[in-house]
Order: structure tokens, then sequence, then C-alpha cells
């Protein structure tokens, strides 16, 4: 059963990659938001696999429950304000926003 | 068990879709199904509700309101993506794939865990009664995102003075 | 009722949206202020219980169902309610007239209160996911607080905060799973216990790695310091002097802390390890500070490198190490609260926070003046303020566990400090007063009262040092370094 | 009396000062009366003190160890005593000449808050409590400073910040070791050997001291000082409460803390630096061609006295040493402020314009011969007794050089004090100045009443040596059981007093025959000391013998000052100036063109410095 465990962790991990990679180098917003949402799928993944494989199931199911809870409120205020950057800026370009410096 | 890992790949394709096809519309729903997926895998993990959750709002309500913003802002200058990066992904990912499977592979036996029984009761007795805390936090981070949408939405009374 | 931390504040904010539509500004004020006052003087009447039982465990029994509503309350916790409550009772009152512009009181005081509702929450919460929620509660309204003001650098600065904290948190919660994957639960106590029975060194590592990148985030320890500078000066005032203030120690400091002497155990190489990130904090942020021009930046990165100072008292783990780093972390607190309300009212009264267009306002504001010097002083460690006896705590507590090269270092950094205040105090108020300020005029009643008290509290905490020390400080550090000999050493 | 009467001399001073600070500027003499008379009364209660002498007063503070522990005894009374004596002095003098100072109102804050702050570094019996009073007068020096209001103040104020910063740092290190060595922080139970550990405290703690003294290399800010900052500051602070905390600290150290013994390498460490101070310091000061900054080298140059007399380890050197500095203290106080008075009715200080005042000016200028013949060490003044007895010391211990080199700096000083004297009251009237006349009586008083004390210490030098000094050593260094240096104080007819005298007269040939050199004609039959018929005489006789030396001599000295003063002198302020302050600047501006504003930017480092932590937990897990 632990071996599982290890599986599921190796694909979290993949997906934390994934997201990372793309916050590293890429430059639209709403892509930038698209990869936190990848991490966060590694995130629930993990949780829930965890609660699997030690038998622990219904807690971590709470415990993704909420997590999406408050994936939802991340995501509502996110976007509010890449529509208010982009109301401000006509560009969704993330190295447009390097004002604040040194 | 194998349809378990067909479902990861497929999560993993679809997240890797979402990052990299250059129509956001069509990342948002890439990165929908992939949330569908996950919904399934936490169903066959025995966890229905967290797969209910998975699939009615971070695959219907989150994408929608992706589908949104992207509308709202698709008149600004289209911001493309490095090819350089695109092209480059894929050596990264694979680089990555060794390192997390030797990673893994050398913890496979290491992590110790407490060995623990089965649990009792039921998903709503964990999650009102041992849980309650989080539900507090839930409504807080609730409240929170409602005001902080209603925060930078908001009509200005007045301009500010710079 | 310690309850009342959590709900109160969440109770308000949910109805001042409400209220807002009938009452713009009034009623707004005068609730948030009250249920702010409320706290403080809860937080005083707690003091006694805790302090005769060593602390106390409530459990709330909600429609006849026992649920699991529990808190401990330490002298630890009590401590950090105590400097919330306070500091953020001052924030408030700066508020009612600096709000004036901006508008929207409402949505402003319930997004404040649901930060004030999380911070109260993570500390009270003895339960690693509850940590991460209530770090989440306090962060996502402190994104939108940040940008509250709408303007490009407010956005920007927000948009950079949000996107660097949700990766930091993910990670932190990362770490929370696979702890939870190895003891099966997530209370403090049962984790504790169950890490003891395990022989995990290796993940546990790279789980507290993950915990100092969170957390580390939310404090702005350097390397993981960035967001900082930009986040803090573009918030109105009275955002940046919670942010500052408050929301880094909270949700860093504590949450960081909590769980490693709590929870994992502090061992010798740990310790070392967030000595070194602490000390450079202290240098790199000191050295930052000293080329700005923004009054607000500078400000930042100072808190950058006080922080640096309460994770390198903290990390220390002596008895007067510790000791010292809480009292820093009020005074810190409190005089870093002071100082971004008062740029808000030099902001408020000139237009400006450049330091190089500011000049000899000392003459035209006395009371703005004053207070700035105070906060400045305090922060610097000069005697008899409370920021010196502090910082000479941390540093006697180094010398003491001979650590001589750290102290060494934690001197010359408080002299680098005393430098970049001196600049401010020379080029905002001492000096000729240049001709476009010769119109200006004090800030208004509420603002240069917050100030005022926050000033006081710097003043009366320096020089009734002693007292304060012996019953509200000590108490604090003995309940934190009392999880040092619960948990067993993991061996690291 | 009540222990807590200790606590007067620091919460009063204190208290005045916060008064002084809130009373507006618009009641006319408020604050100079309540300040003199607050200073009054401070005298008096250092008086009753002194006749009081042993009380102690110990409450809990910080924590175990760290006591609020005030002591006074002896020593400490004493200098308690010539603390408020000095700022009586300095209130009387400033309530006339800073009145119209545009930043009054903070002047007289800032001295009694330092006033305050010095009796408590002299009361401290805790190390902590000392450091506490020791590091706040930093504060004070610096807003003093800036008070000169000159476009350099700022500049120098924190130069004196950071030289000041730099010196009690060490001395934090200092005690830190003592006390990790010893245990204990309580001043008067620590009395250790010098060696290892505890000589570095040693050497630590005395950079301390002797940098609050202002002796070399820690003085560099002074002569900045003497131009950037009012002029009663430097009568204040460096000319005499400086020179008593530092030395106050330095015997401290030397006599009870450490057992310093004679001809022990510390000793020889401190007499080099003491010598090296009065030599390096007088040069310098010979060329000044202002009033002001030729008083602040000297100042320097005497501290070297000082250092060198409590460095011999030998009891008539280390009384000599505490003597000098108390001489010192009312000879160089009465020096600035008869230069204060100067610049107070002249409005200049530079020497080139001044000339022939005495006539406008006689008290001020006779105040300032008295005082300047002190300083120069000339019979039976103060200055000579002290000088003497360090001479003594020096010789004493078996190193002559060291005496050599005092009595070096002995012809210099008086030959500096001879062209200042000469070239601001002597010689004709300057016509770059307009007619003007004395000063003030508040002004002129404080001056007198020092010039008087400076003649009373040496012709009755047996009052402050049986009352205050004797004490001190009492029992202290070896063999001093049956002191007594009163019956040859005043002894003209012994070796030491003639090379002394010597070298009086070597500086005044020196100085006539240069003036005469310069192109001035004609001796002024006024100056007192030349017509002394038998210094007259000795100084014909030697007049040939220094001929060669002398011209060829100018010009090695010249140059020698100007070498050490780019090569000792401008390299501490150089490192201070370039290389402090552009390695900070580069660094800073490495640091922001780092935080460059991008997102990925900032990402990039969180996972760096995750994948170094990782890398590091790791490692310590290995």
């Amino acid at each position: 059963m632990s071996n599982l465990w290890f599986l599921y962790l190796f694909f979290a991990a993949l997906l934390v990659f994934i997201g990372l990679y793309c916050l590293l180098t890429m430059r639209n917003l709403i892509r930038l938001f698209i990869a936190v949402e990848i991490i966060s799928k590694g995130v629930s993944l993990a949780i829930v696999a965890t609660g699997a494989v030690k038998n622990n199931i219904l807690l971590a199911q709470s415990l993704a429950i909420t997590y999406i809870v408050v994936e939802v409120a991340l995501v509502a205020a996110a976007l509010a304000l890449i529509i208010n950057i982009y109301k401000k800026n006509r560009s969704l370009d993330v190295r447009l926003l390097s004002k604040l410096k040194g | 068990m194998v349809i378990q890992i067909i479902l990861l790949c497929g999560l993993v394709i679809f997240s890797v879709l979402a990052i990299l096809l250059k129509d956001l519309i069509k990342a948002a729903l890439s990165l929908a199904v992939a949330s569908l997926l996950l919904g399934i895998i936490f169903f066959r993990l025995a966890a229905p509700y967290a797969g209910v959750f998975e699939i009615s709002v971070v695959a219907g309500l989150i994408t929608v309101l992706f589908i949104l913003t992207i509308a709202l802002t698709k008149k600004g200058d289209e911001v493309t993506e490095a090819r350089l990066v695109k092209l480059a992904f894929p050596v990264f990912l694979i680089l990555f794939l060794v390192i997390d499977g030797l990673v893994m592979k050398s913890l496979l036996q290491k992590i110790p865990a407490l060995p623990s029984g089965p649990e009792t009761g039921t998903f709503g007795q964990v999650l009102w009664k041992q849980r309650t805390f989080d539900l507090v936090a839930q409504v807080g981070v609730i409240l929170a995102g409602v005001l902080a949408v209603l925060a930078l939405f908001r009509k200005k009374e007045e301009d500010r003075d710079e | 009722m310690v309850f009342s931390f959590i709900v109160m504040p969440l109770l308000v904010a949910a109805f001042l949206p409400l209220i807002g539509k009938f009452s713009k500004k009034l009623l707004p004020d005068v609730l948030t202020n009250a249920a702010l006052a409320f706290l403080v003087f809860n937080s005083i009447l707690l003091v006694k219980p805790v302090f005769n039982q060593g602390f106390i465990v409530q459990n709330l029994h909600w429609l006849g169902e026992k649920v699991n509503l529990q808190v401990a309350l330490d002298a630890f916790n009590l401590f950090m309610l105590f400097t919330i409550s306070l500091v953020s009772l001052c924030i408030s009152l700066f508020s009612i007239d600096y709000l004036e512009h901006y508008g929207h009181k409402s949505t402003f005081y319930a997004l404040f209160l649901v930060m004030i509702a999380g911070m109260n929450g993570l500390v009270l919460v003895p339960d690693l996911f509850s940590v991460y929620l209530f770090l989440e509660v306090a962060a996502v309204a402190s994104y939108a607080l940040v940008a509250f003001g709408l303007g490009y650098d407010e956005l920007e600065a927000s948009f950079k905060y949000l996107m660097l904290s949700v990766v930091a948190s993910a990670f932190a919660l990362l770490s929370i799973t696979v702890i939870f994957g190895m003891t099966g639960s997530l209370n403090f106590q049962a984790v504790a216990q169950g890490l003891q029975d395990l022989e995990a060194r290796l993940v546990l590592g790279v789980c507290v790695a993950f915990f100092i990148m969170g957390f580390g985030l939310k404090a702005a320890l350097v390397p993981f310091h960035a967001w900082l500078p930009d986040a803090h000066p573009s918030a109105p005032a009275p955002i940046s002097a919670m942010l500052s203030g408050l929301l880094i120690k909270v949700s860093g400091i504590y949450a960081l802390f909590r769980i490693v002497y709590s929870v994992i155990g502090i061992t010798p190489a740990l310790s070392r390890l967030l000595m070194a990130l602490g000390t450079i904090s202290m240098v790199v942020a000191a050295l930052l500070a000293l080329g700005q021009k923004d009054i607000k930046r500078m400000l930042a990165y100072s808190s950058i490198s006080q922080v640096g100072y309460i994770v390198l008292g903290l990390a220390l783990g002596t008895p007067l190490g510790i000791a010292g780093a809480l009292f820093h972390l009020f005074n810190h607190a409190v005089a870093k609260g002071l100082l971004f309300l008062n740029s808000g009212s030099i902001q408020h009264i000139t237009g400006t926070r450049n330091l190089e267009e500011l000049g000899g306002l000392g003459k035209m504001v006395p009371v703005t003046a004053g207070t700035n010097l105070v906060g400045a002083l305090s922060i610097a460690g000069v005697p008899p303020l409370a920021g010196f006896w502090s910082k000479l705590i941390i540093i006697m507590a180094l010398v003491q566990a001979r650590e001589f090269g750290y102290a060494l270092v934690a001197i010359l950094a408080s002299i680098l400090t005393l430098w970049y205040y001196l600049l401010i105090q020379r080029q905002a108020f001492f000096g000729r007063v240049a001709e476009k300020w010769l119109q200006v005029r004090e800030a208004p009643f509420w603002m240069s009262a917050a100030n005022v008290v926050l000033a006081l509290v710097c003043v009366l905490a320096g020089i009734f040092f002693t007292p304060i020390f012996k019953t509200w400080i000590s108490p604090a550090a003995e309940a934190l370094a009392r999880g040092i000999q619960q948990v067993l050493m993991w061996g690291l | 009396m009540s222990p807590t009467t200790l606590l007067w001399p620091i919460l009063f001073p204190a208290a005045v000062a916060v008064v002084l600070l809130l009373i507006p500027s618009r009641i006319r003499y408020a604050r100079e009366i309540l300040s003199v008379m607050s200073a009054g009364a401070l005298l008096y209660l250092g008086f009753v003190l002194f006749a009081r002498r042993n009380l102690s007063l110990v409450s809990d503070w910080l924590g175990p160890g760290i006591n609020f522990d005030l002591r006074l005894y002896h020593f400490s009374a004493f200098i308690l005593l010539a603390l408020s004596g000095f700022l009586f002095l300095i209130c009387l003098y400033s309530a006339v000449k800073m009145k119209n100072h545009p930043r009054a109102r903070e002047y007289f804050g800032y001295v009694f808050l330092a006033a305050a702050f010095s009796n408590g570094a002299v009361l401290a019996n805790n190390f902590v409590l000392l450091v506490f009073f020791w590091e706040a007068l930093l504060i004070t020096t610096y807003a003093l400073v800036t008070l000169g209001l000159k476009p350099t103040s700022h500049r120098t104020a924190v130069k004196s910040l950071l030289i000041g910063g730099f010196c009690d740092f060490a001395m934090i290190l200092g005690i830190g070791l003592l006390w990790a060595s010893t245990g204990t922080l309580t001043m008067d139970k620590i009395q250790v050997e010098p060696h290892g550990l505890t000589l570095a405290a040693f050497v630590l703690m005395m950079i301390g001291a002797i940098g609050k003294a202002g002796a070399m290399p820690f003085h560099t800010w002074i002569p900045d000082a003497a131009l950037d900052a009012p002029v009663s500051f430097m009568a204040f602070m460096p000319a005499s409460f400086e020179k008593l905390l530092g030395i106050y600290l330095l015997a401290r150290i030397t006599l009870d803390f450490f057992e310093l013994k004679v001809g022990s390498g510390l000793s020889i460490l401190l007499m080099i630096i003491g010598a090296a101070t009065i030599v390096f310091a007088v040069f310098m000061a010979l060329i000044q061609k202002d009033f002001k900054k030729l008083l602040s080298f000297h100042a320097v140059s005497q501290v070297g006295y000082m250092v060198l007399g409590v460095g011999t380890a030998i009891p008539i050197g280390i009384a000599g040493g505490i003597f000098h500095m108390i001489n010192h203290a009312m000879y160089k106080c009465g020096l600035f402020l008869s230069s204060g008075s100067v610049e107070h009715r002249t409005g200049t200080t530079e020497l080139k314009k001044l000339g022939g005042l005495a006539r406008e000016m006689p008290w001020t200028a006779a105040g300032f011969a008295v005082c300047a013949l002190a300083i120069s060490g000339v019979w039976p003044l103060n200055g000579f007794v002290s000088k003497e007895m360090v001479f003594h010391g020096a010789l004493e211990t078996g190193y002559p050089i060291f005496a050599i080199a005092a009595w070096v700096g002995a012809i210099f000083t008086f030959a500096s004090f001879l062209k200042a004297g000469h070239s601001v009251f002597l010689g004709p009237r300057s016509t770059e100045v307009p007619k003007t006349r004395e000063s003030e009586a508040p002004i002129v008083l404080p001056i007198l009443i020092l010039a008087a004390l400076c003649i009373t210490f040496g012709v009755y030098n047996k009052l402050p040596l049986q009352h205050f000094i004797q004490p001190i050593l009492h029992g202290k260094a070896e063999a001093a059981e049956h002191l007594d240096f009163t019956s040859h104080a005043l002894d003209l007819f012994n070796p030491v007093a003639g090379v002394s005298i010597l070298c009086l007269i070597i500086a005044l040939g020196i100085h006539f025959y240069g003036w005469n050199r310069s192109g001035k004609k004609a001796y002024l039959a006024s100056e007192p000391i030349h017509n002394l018929p038998v210094l007259h005489k000795l100084y014909d006789l030697s007049e040939a013998r220094f001929f060669d030396l002398y011209e060829q001599g100018v010009k090695f000295l010249q140059w020698l000052s100007r070498l050490l003063f780019r090569f000792i002198d401008r390299p501490v302020d150089y490192v201070y100036e370039k290389v402090v302050t552009a390695v900070g600047r580069t660094f800073t501006g490495l640091l922001q063109k780092a935080h460059n504003g991008q997102y990925a930017n900032y990402l990039a480092w969180t996972v760096g410095g995750l994948v170094v932590v990782v890398w590091i937990i790791l490692q310590l897990l290995k």
C-alpha cells in the first residue's frame, strides 16, 4: 500500500513541476494563473491520495473540499486582479509589471 | 490500478496542454478536462464528495470564471510566449521525470508511517464534528473572496489624489 | 470567551457591507473600532486566568452537540492576541480619517476584520491544516487590501504578492500532507507524539525545508522576501502598517516557530540554519534600505531586516533569546505600525513619499515629526525606547550562547539601521523648510491620535520595560520553549 | 541620606531637559534662568554627594546579574563633582552665547540630557547599565554637533557617531568577554589578571575608554567638530565631559578591573598610544591656521599625557594622569570658551584675521593667557604639576623614551600656544575686524573662574592631590600605602623639572625665531614670559645652538606634520569616507539592481532558496 503512495506523490510532484515551469517562463497573466491551478491540483491529489493510502480518507476528503473552497476564493480574487490590471495596462504581459523595483 | 495510472497520465497530459496551448480558451478547457480526470481519480480513491466538488466547482465554476476573464480581456495585445520556452519544455519535463522517479524510488521504503486502523463514523460526522474549525475558516475564506471581488470591482466614489 | 477573537470580527465583517448601504462612514467606523476595542479588553481580561493556570482549554458546545471547536490558550498565544488587537485597534483609529479619500469604507473595514479574524484564528488553532487555512483567510483579505487603491502600483504589487505566496503556501501544504501521511493526524500534540515514535529524519528534513520556504515567504526572509518591498509600500498606509506590523509576524514567524518548536522540535542544526537565514535577512535588507528614496519602501526593507533579528533570537533557542525575540516582535509591531501610519500622515500632508522632495517638515508638523522620531529611534534601538531593550537582550543572548560572530553582525546591522532611520529624519523633518511645504497643516485628529498612542506605547514599554518583560514576555517565551522539552529530538 | 539620592543626579537633569525642551521660546530668559539655576543645584548636589562619599543603590532590573546598580565612592564622587562644575560653567556661558541660536531650545535640552547620561555612566556599577548610559551619550553628541548648523555639520555628526559607535562596540565586546570569563557584570566585583581571553577584553575595553577620551586614532572627528559644532559644545563635550568619562573608565580598567603591572606589555601598549597621541597630535596642532581647530588638536594631544600617565602603572604616574585629566578639563574648557568669546565679538576664529585684541578684550586675554600657560606646563600652574608627575612616572618605568616623547610634546604645545596667543591678542591691531569690546560678564566669568582654578590647583596642589587624587589610589597600585605627591610638586630644582623648563624655553626660542624670520619685526615687550629675565637670557644663549636645527627643522617639522596628517590622519578619514560608504553603496546598488521587478526573477529566487535550504538540510542530516 505504501508504494502506491509514492506513485501518487510522483504525479503530484510532476504537476507541481509543470506549474512552476510555466510560472517561471511564461508571460500571459491568465496562463500564469492556470499554472497556479495546476499546482493546486497537484496538492489536492496529494491530500486525497495520502488519505486513501493511509486509511484516513474521510478526513482527507474533508480537507480536500476545504482546499477547493480556498481555491475558489483565490481564483476569484486573482481573476479580479487580472481584469483590473488589464484595464490599466491594456495588456496581459507579466513583463510589464516591473514598475516597482530597486 | 492500470486505469488509475491511465487517468493520472491523462491528468498530466491535459495539464501540459493547458500551459502549452496557444489559445487561452483551449488552455482553460484542457484545465477543466484535467480537473474532470482528477475528480474521477478522487471517486476511485473512495472520496466521492471530494470528487463531486472537484468536478462541479473546479471543472465547472472555475472554468467559467476563467473563460469569463479571457473574454473580458480579449481585446488587448496578444501576449505570445517565447518559442524556446515551449521547445525546451519536453527536455526539462523528461529531466524532471527522471529526478522525480529517482527521488521517489529512493524514498520508497524510507518514509515510516504510523499504522492506522480503519476510520469510524461517516463523512458528515468527520467534516462537521472533527473539522469544525475548518468550517469557520471556510466561512472566512469565502467572505474574504466575496469582499475582495466587491473591493476590486467597486465603482470609485471619487478619484484618489495621487 | 476565546472564540470571540475569531467569531466577532467575522460577524462584524459579514454585516458591514449591508450596513454600508445606508451608513457610509459613521457606523462602519464605530462598529469596527468598538469590535477591536472589545478584543483588546478581552485579551487583557484573559491574562489572569491564563497566567494562573498556565493555559486554558475551551470547548464549544454547539446546538447541543459536542463539536471540535477546541482552543488551547497559553501565554504565547495570548501575547500574540494582545499584540494583534492593540496594534490593529490603533490602525483602525487611524483609518477613520485616512480612508476618507479612498471611499467604500465598509468594504475596507470588512476585509480588515477578516484579516484580523484570520490572524487570530491562526494563533489559536492547534492544528496544522487549520493553520494553513487561517493563513489563507488572512492572505486573501490582504491581497484585496493591498490592491485597495486600484492604482497601477497597487495592482502590480498585489499580483506579485498573490502569485508568490500561493506557490509558497502550496509547498507548506504539501509538507503538511506528508506529515499527515506519516502520523495520520493533524493536531499539534498528536503529530508531535507520532513523530517521536518515528525515525524519519530524511523526510522530515525536507518537510522542514518546505515549511521554511512556505512560512519564510510570508515572513519575508531573504531570499523569499521579494514581494514585500513591492506590496507593503503600495498598500494604503493602514494596511502597510497591518502587513508589516502584524501579518508577516503572525503568518510567517508565529506559524513557522510554532510548528518548529511545538511539532517538529528544534535541533542544533536546524537552529543554525534558521539563524543563518535570519542574519542574511538582517544584513541584506539593511543594505537595501539604505539606498531607498521612498519612505515606505525603506520602511518595508527595514521590516525584513528586523524580522531577521526576531528569527535570529527565536532560532537561537535559549530562553533569553526567545524572550528577546518576542519582545522585539512586539516592539517592532508597534513601532513599524507607527512608522507606516506616520508615512501615511506624511503622504496625506504633502502628497508625496519621496524623501528627496521632503524637507524641514519638523517645524510644520510637530506631532507627525515627533512620533516618527520616537518610532524610528525605537526600531533603531536607541535607549530608553523599547526597541533598544529587545535588541540588547537578543545580542546578550547571542553573547551568552557564545555566538560572538552573530552578535557582531547584529550590532553592525543595528548601526546600519540607525543610519537609514537618521536619513529619514534628516531628509524629511530636519533642515530648511522647502518653499512648497510652507502651507502644510498637521494631519487630522484621528491620524495624529493613532500615532501618538503608538508612540506612547513605544516609550512606556521602554520605560516600564522590567515589569512588562517579567509579566508578559517571559511567560510567553517559557510557553514557547516548553515545546522544545515536550518533543523528542529527531536527531538532525 | 537614603540611597535613592543617587537617582537624583540622573533623574533631575533628565527632567530639566524635558522641561527645557517644552518651554516655548517666547518666554524670554526662562530657559536661560532655569538652566543656570538647575546647573547650580546640580553643583550643590555634587558637593553634597562628594561630602557623603559612600552610597550604594541596588535594585532588580533586567535579570539575574544585571541589576540597576549605582555606586558612589570617592572616585565617582570626584568625577561627579567635576562634571557638575563644568556643567554649571557651560550653562552660564551658553546663557549668553547661545541665546540667539535658532535652535537654542534643543541645545539646552541636549546638554542636560548629556549631563544626565554622564552622571549615570559615572555612577553605574553594572556594566550593562554603564553601556546603556555610555551609548546614550553618543546620541546627545550627535545631536549637539548637528546644532552647529553648518553645511557639513551633519556629516561630522555622523562621523562622530560612527567612530564613537565603533569604540563603544569594542567596549561591549570587551565587556562580553569579561562577563564570559568572570561570570559577573557587577563592576566592583571584578578583578582579574589580564591574560588570554581577559587580555583581549582589556584591550577592547581600553579602546572604548580611550576612544571616548579622543586618543589617536579615534580622534579625527574632534578637529572637524571644532569648525562644525557650536564652540560651547567643544568646551562641554570633547574638552571636559568626554575626557573625564574616558579617563575615568581607563583608570577604573587599569586600577580596578585588571591589575596592570609595571613594565607589562599592556602598560607599554598604553604608554605607546599615549606617547604617539602626544607627539602626532601636537605636530598637527602646530600647523593649524584656525584658533578653534588648533585647540581641538591640543585636546587630542593632551589625552596622550593622561593615557601615558595612567599607562605607567606607577602610583605617581597614575595620579599624574588623573590629575592631568581634571587640569586639562579646566584649562581646555577655558581655552575653548575664550576662543568662543573672541568669536562672539569678532565673528571669526581665523588666526590670520585676528590680532591685538588684548586691549579691547583684556579679561578674555588674561583668562586665555593663564589657561594657555597652564596647558603648556608653566610653573606654578596646575599643568606643570600634573605633567611633572607624568614625567616622573614615565621615567620610573625605565623607558625614558616615553618621557622624551612627552617632553617633545611639551615643547610644541607651548610653541603653538605662543603662536596662537601672539597672533590673536598681541601684535598690531588687525584691520580685518571692526573695533569691539569685552564680552558680557556671563561669558567672561566662566573663563576667569577656570583660570583661577588653574592657578589654585597649581599653587595649592595639596587641595586636589590630597582630597581628590590620593584617595583613588589608596591601597590600589603597588606600594601605594603612603601616598604623598604634594611635597615636591612645585619643586623646580630637580632634573625632571629642569628638562621641562628647558623644553618651555626651547619652545619660546622656536616661536620667536620663527616669528622673526617670517618678516615681522621687533619683539613685543608685553609678552609676559619673554620679559622674565632668566628665561630671556637662557633664550639668548640657546639661540645660537638651535640655529641650524631650526632652519632645517622647520622644514622637516612641516614636512613631518604634513606627512603625519596625510598618512595617519587622512587615511583614517579616507577609510571612513571612501571605503565604508563606497562599499556600502556598491553593495546596495548591486542588491537594488537585483530587485528588477520581474515576477519570474522573484519566483526563481524563492524556488532557488528552497532548493538551497533542502540541500543544506540534507547535508546536515549526513
